[in-house]
């Protein structure tokens, strides 16, 4: 197919596809009618049942935790395939050090940019730990605790400190984290199988408080795996994609 | 309003099909494919909104106030940790592709595959 | 509660993980983590076939984290496992063993990524398979999809496996995004996630429009994953380039979860409330006739070895997609068996064509023609597993075929027939001209020459032997083919887990009460198993068609009738137009085949209005 | 059980949310369509970016805050600058 030919097609088959999808959607009750039953399910029970006040939390780390654990895999893979993608190739090699001063490699960043990122790392650093360990009260947990701790790397290095970057996050040990974040998780899980109780069962007591950081069971402590698994994934791809803009062709 | 999201929703699919299907860029069509999947965040979170009800927690108000579908939520998160991992993964296919044949157009792509 | 069913998908993935963890250590000893990955994927084959062997007797229920349903309201995560379901994911786990023993000596540098790739593919192929949640099989077919798309492209240094992958990983991606958006269309109908429950809450009013959306968009991903035709063009392009090893898993099983996922998702969500069976079945006939037929041409025209055995897959995914749409329980006992046979057979094929790689440095089917005389074993290895894919009794493939062809009637059974011999008759046609120097040498056609020259070794190094761990998986898979075939109470066995795999009430109460269900009810009465005459008549007449082809291809330019013609250039031409490569083309396809799809489903089911709200004529748009 | 019988701090009045909504999915679908139709470059990344912030808000008017924290971090930081490293890399070499 030509270009043209292509847009054309697309444009009867896809209005085709698109007033099929209207045709269904249209057979929904409408708009703020939730019908339920599971969402209602889980909110007459959800505190009660595991003290977390924060109800998304509950379901991902409790109620529906396995989806939680394909999910992890599923960011843990991307990173492995990342690296393995990007792996040096034979051929290839790091540029020397004489062109980065060039400012070719690392984009030339002002230093109000610099300072602001440097100002800010601080403080995304903090709120990663917060989210990451405060999932079962408020709208937060590892996931987004996770990612803003690797938005902490990525203000580093805006700031212009790449070989920081590269010390604080060598490539080896960041792998060894992701995966000790990954497999915590399940080791979670498989403690309940060895107690006898289904995977994931949440076999801690659960606190007096509803919404401590301790009242969930083990709602913290995955939430706590996830947010190293995440953040150790998101430094490991960024970085990877990072090590390409050094990387030239032997004699290239 | 009844529907109104939900026409939005077939919208941002085909637009981002569109994008996908008439992209000459593989950044290009892979920012298009984060505009496809967006449309399921959109409709995920459309059919577990509840008029009146608020956000699934329950840290400062009454335990059985009116609250909205948080199984949804908790689909979208997972959806969205999805895409993430899926950009990152054709980002580095991209990258690659550029190393080898030297262009981003997919069709240049398949004729230098030969 | 057996424990079984959790650890069969968490143990491959805390393996991955610790392989990963500990790779800092191993890296100058890779032996130990090839030992420790080949044990874990040969545990879980072994764990999967105990769960098989215990559901037998009764379907198993697994509530993660304990929650179990109250008044037929779900708020946890189960897995449903039945005979079938499990028997797919130790065919899988089976082949992954299988693969990665060929590995020991295949790759020069495998990664530490190597080993927890495939430990985390084999842990979403079981994780699909045995869920009863239709999120968690998106979240699985997601964790399947993404670690497929990076073993396709662990090659990144060549050209063919980058586009491939993207190809791959681009079409699929948008596969799952439709499955998803389908979930998320029958969730806010129903309000449940559990497939069971699904299934009990659209069953009570008959089908209307968003039930018959929300069907063809999660089948959407399905169709994509198991190549029907016109989904298909992403498949040639990934399977051609993806490395020998991961080849095996994709054509063996990969293609065959997605029929899996159709199957399971009609029998346990939607069947019951699509009703209107005759005309369903007829659509997905159709389906299954047309990629069978489209499969079976462009693998006997290609010359790539690892191409045309990736188009003869797709031939093969038509005739179990007919066995499925048939919607008898023979139908689907055969294509289960089926798929069992034609997955050992064609992992079988697929590392031989390794082994050649290896030795000889290429899988251009021209340039071999007559150098594969040394590679003995090997060839008569390829030749055994030809036979098999050809139908040969008693191999397990002519066992599935002939409850296929028993259950389909008349007017299927000729078609099934010459699309079996033709794909057939393309292996035997490498087979001999390539390991016994059979016939003419064949001229280079430079568009299949600049393809295979595309694929180069993927070792270095000790090419002068084949090494045993290469040549003793292939050989163990085609006699465990044949062993299958032989076993006397397969038949009733088949067909009694295929009644229950199609008893959606069965499903229901299993799942939502927790009782067991002693009597499903057939919806078809069950065929007979026994092999007859007729059958076998049937199933030589495949091989001898197939010999006949192959023996044509060979020596067809002796004979004065076909001398002029030239048979390849009009399929070459459409091959060209259709199997272009470029990924936009591949998307409309997927655009035209959906709405097309969608179309016929709207037309064929006569559907009432829908009591919903926000449901007024006028916002019925183009139906 | 769509009435509001408990009155929270965060109780928006029913016409007020529902214009907001309509507001930001008007906003949302244009912003998809000028994310696919500005050509590959720096450019197509910021529209992305602003694309997310434009989703995250939504989300909160759908009162999902934890899918709105999502959101603003992957759709609206970590995305962009992925893109934005291998649109580096990209253009380094074409020069």
């Amino acid at each position: 197919m030509t270009p043209r030919q292509r847009r054309w097609i697309f444009l009867i088959a896809g209005a085709g596809l698109v007033a099929f999808y209207l045709w269904g959607l249209s057979g929904l009750p409408g708009f703020g009618n939730y019908p339920g039953p599971y969402g209602f399910a889980i909110l007459r029970v959800a505190v009660a049942q595991t003290n977390a006040t924060g109800v998304v939390s509950a379901i991902n780390f409790d109620y529906r935790g396995f989806d939680t654990v394909g999910e992890e895999f599923i960011l843990f893979v991307a990173a492995a395939g990342v690296a393995t993608v990007l792996r040096r190739l034979r051929g290839e090699r790091e540029r020397p050090a004489v062109d980065e001063a060039a400012g070719r490699d690392v984009p030339a960043t002002s230093s109000a940019v610099r300072m602001v990122a440097l100002l800010f790392t601080g403080p995304v650093v903090l709120a990663g730990w917060w989210l990451a360990s405060h999932a079962q009260t408020t709208p937060s947990g590892g996931f987004q605790g996770g990612i803003l701790l690797a938005t902490a790397f990525i203000l580093i290095y805006l700031s212009g400190e790449f070989l920081v970057f590269k010390r604080l996050s060598p490539a080896d040990l960041t792998d060894v984290v992701e995966a000790v974040g990954a497999g915590g998780f399940v080791v979670i899980g498989l403690s309940a199988v060895a107690m006898g109780l289904a995977y994931l069962k949440n076999f801690l007591p659960l606190g007096q408080v509803p919404g401590a950081v301790s009242s969930s069971g083990t709602i913290a402590l995955i939430s706590f795996f996830v947010g190293i698994e995440v953040a150790a994934a998101f430094i490991l791809i960024v970085a990877e994609l990072l090590d390409q803009t050094l990387l030239i062709r032997q004699g290239g | 309003m009844q529907v109104f999201p939900f026409v939005v929703v077939a919208w941002i699919l085909g637009v981002g099909l569109y994008g996908v299907v008439t992209s000459r860029h593989l950044v290009h069509q892979i920012v298009c494919l984060i505009v496809v999947q967006s449309s399921t965040y959109v409709l995920l979170l459309g059919v577990g909104y509840v008029t009146g009800g608020v956000a699934p927690y329950f840290f400062d108000v009454p335990n059985h106030t009116p609250a909205v579908d948080p199984v949804v939520q908790a689909c979208a998160l997972t959806d969205v940790v999805v895409e993430a991992a899926v950009t990152a993964m054709l980002l580095s296919f991209a990258i690659q592709a550029y190393k080898r044949f030297g262009t981003l157009d997919p069709q240049e792509l398949a004729e230098l595959k030969g | 509660m057996d424990q079984l069913l959790a650890l069969v998908v968490v143990v491959p993935l805390l393996v991955a993980a610790a392989v990963t963890a500990c790779g800092l250590l191993f890296r100058s000893r890779r032996r130990i983590l090839d030992v420790v990955a080949i044990l874990t994927a040969a545990a879980v084959a072994v764990m999967l076939f105990v769960i098989m062997i215990r559901t037998a007797r009764g379907d198993q229920v697994y509530w993660f984290a304990g929650f179990r349903p109250a008044h037929g309201v779900s708020v946890g995560i189960d897995f449903e496992v039945q005979p079938l379901s499990a028997g797919l994911a130790c065919l899988a786990a089976v082949l992954v063993t299988a693969a990665m023993t060929f590995s020991w000596r295949y790759f020069d540098r495998v990664a530490t990524y190597y080993h927890a790739l495939m430990l985390t593919f084999l842990a979403g192929i079981t994780g699909f398979c045995l869920t009863g949640d239709l999120f968690d099989l998106f979240v699985w077919f997601e964790l399947m999809g993404v670690s497929a798309y990076a073993l396709t492209a662990y090659r990144p240094e060549e050209r063919g496996p980058i586009q491939g992958a993207l190809n791959f990983a681009i079409t699929n991606s948008i596969g799952a995004y439709l499955s998803l958006s389908g979930i998320a269309l029958i969730y806010g109908r129903t309000g449940a996630l559990n497939m069971a429950q699904i299934g009990v809450a659209v069953a009570k009013h008959p089908a209307d429009r968003l039930v018959v959306v929300a069907f063809v968009l999660v089948i959407a991903g399905l169709l994509i994953k198991s190549a029907i035709v016109p989904f298909h063009f992403w498949l040639p392009d990934a399977h051609a380039v993806a490395p020998t090893p991961v080849c095996v898993l994709f054509s063996g099983v990969m293609v065959e979860l997605g029929l899996y996922g159709i199957a399971r998702v009609y029998w346990s969500v939607f069947g019951q409330a699509l009703g209107n069976r005759a005309a369903i079945s007829h659509v997905f006939l159709g389906l299954g006739l047309l990629t069978t037929v489209t499969g079976a041409l462009f693998c006997f025209r290609e010359r790539h070895i690892k191409r045309m055995l990736a188009f003869s897959t797709i031939s093969h995914a038509g005739m179990f997609l007919i066995g499925i749409a048939l919607l008898t329980p023979l139908g689907l006992a055969g294509a289960a068996v089926y798929v069992i046979g034609h997955g050992l057979v064609k992992a079988a094929l697929f590392l031989c064509t390794g082994i050649v790689l290896h030795r000889l440095g290429s899988v251009n089917e021209s340039w071999l023609h007559g150098r594969g005389r040394p590679l003995r074993v090997t060839g008569v290895v390829f030749t055994l597993a030809g036979l098999g894919l050809a139908d040969l009794p008693p191999f397990a493939t002519f066992l599935g075929k002939g409850w296929i062809e028993a259950s389909a009637g008349l007017w299927l059974v000729p078609v099934l027939i010459v699309c079996s011999a033709v794909v057939g008759g393309a292996v035997l046609r490498v087979a001999g001209g390539v390991f016994y120097g059979l016939g003419d040498r064949p001229s280079e056609d430079p568009q299949m020459a600049r393809e295979a020259a595309e694929e180069t070794s993927e070792t270095t190094g000790g090419k002068d032997r084949t090494p045993l761990t290469m040549i003793v998986p292939p050989a163990i898979l085609v006699v465990a083919a044949i062993v299958v075939g032989l076993i006397g109470p397969l038949g009733p066995a088949v067909q009694a887990a295929a009644v229950r795999f199609e008893d959606q009430a069965g499903y229901n109460t299993t799942v939502l009460s927790g009782a067991h269900v002693s009597h499903p009810v057939a919806l078809f009465a069950a065929g007979p198993t026994s092999v007859t005459a007729a059958d076998v008549l049937t199933g030589l007449g495949s091989v001898a068609g197939a010999l006949i082809l192959a023996w044509l291809a060979l020596y067809w330019r002796r004979l004065p009738l076909l001398r002029a013609h030239r048979p390849n250039a009009s399929i070459a031409a459409a091959a060209r137009r259709f199997q272009s490569g470029v990924v936009n083309d591949y998307v409309t396809w997927i655009v035209i085949g959906l709405a097309g799809l969608g179309g016929i489903f709207a037309a064929i089911i006569g559907l009432p209005q829908s009591p919903a709200l926000g449901s007024s004529p006028g916002n019925v748009v183009g139906c | 059980m769509n009435t509001l019988a408990v009155q929270t701090p965060y109780t928006v009045p029913t016409a007020m949310m529902e214009a907001l909504q309509i507001t930001l999915l008007v906003l949302v679908a244009a912003g998809a369509t000028a994310v696919v139709l500005i050509r590959a470059g720096v450019r197509q990344v910021l529209m992305l970016s602003i694309y997310g912030v434009l989703l995250a808000v939504l989300f909160l008017a759908f009162q999902a805050p934890d899918v709105t924290l999502s959101e603003l971090v992957v759709g609206a930081v970590v995305l962009p600058v992925i893109l934005l490293l291998t649109l580096a890399k990209v253009r380094k070499r074409e020069q």
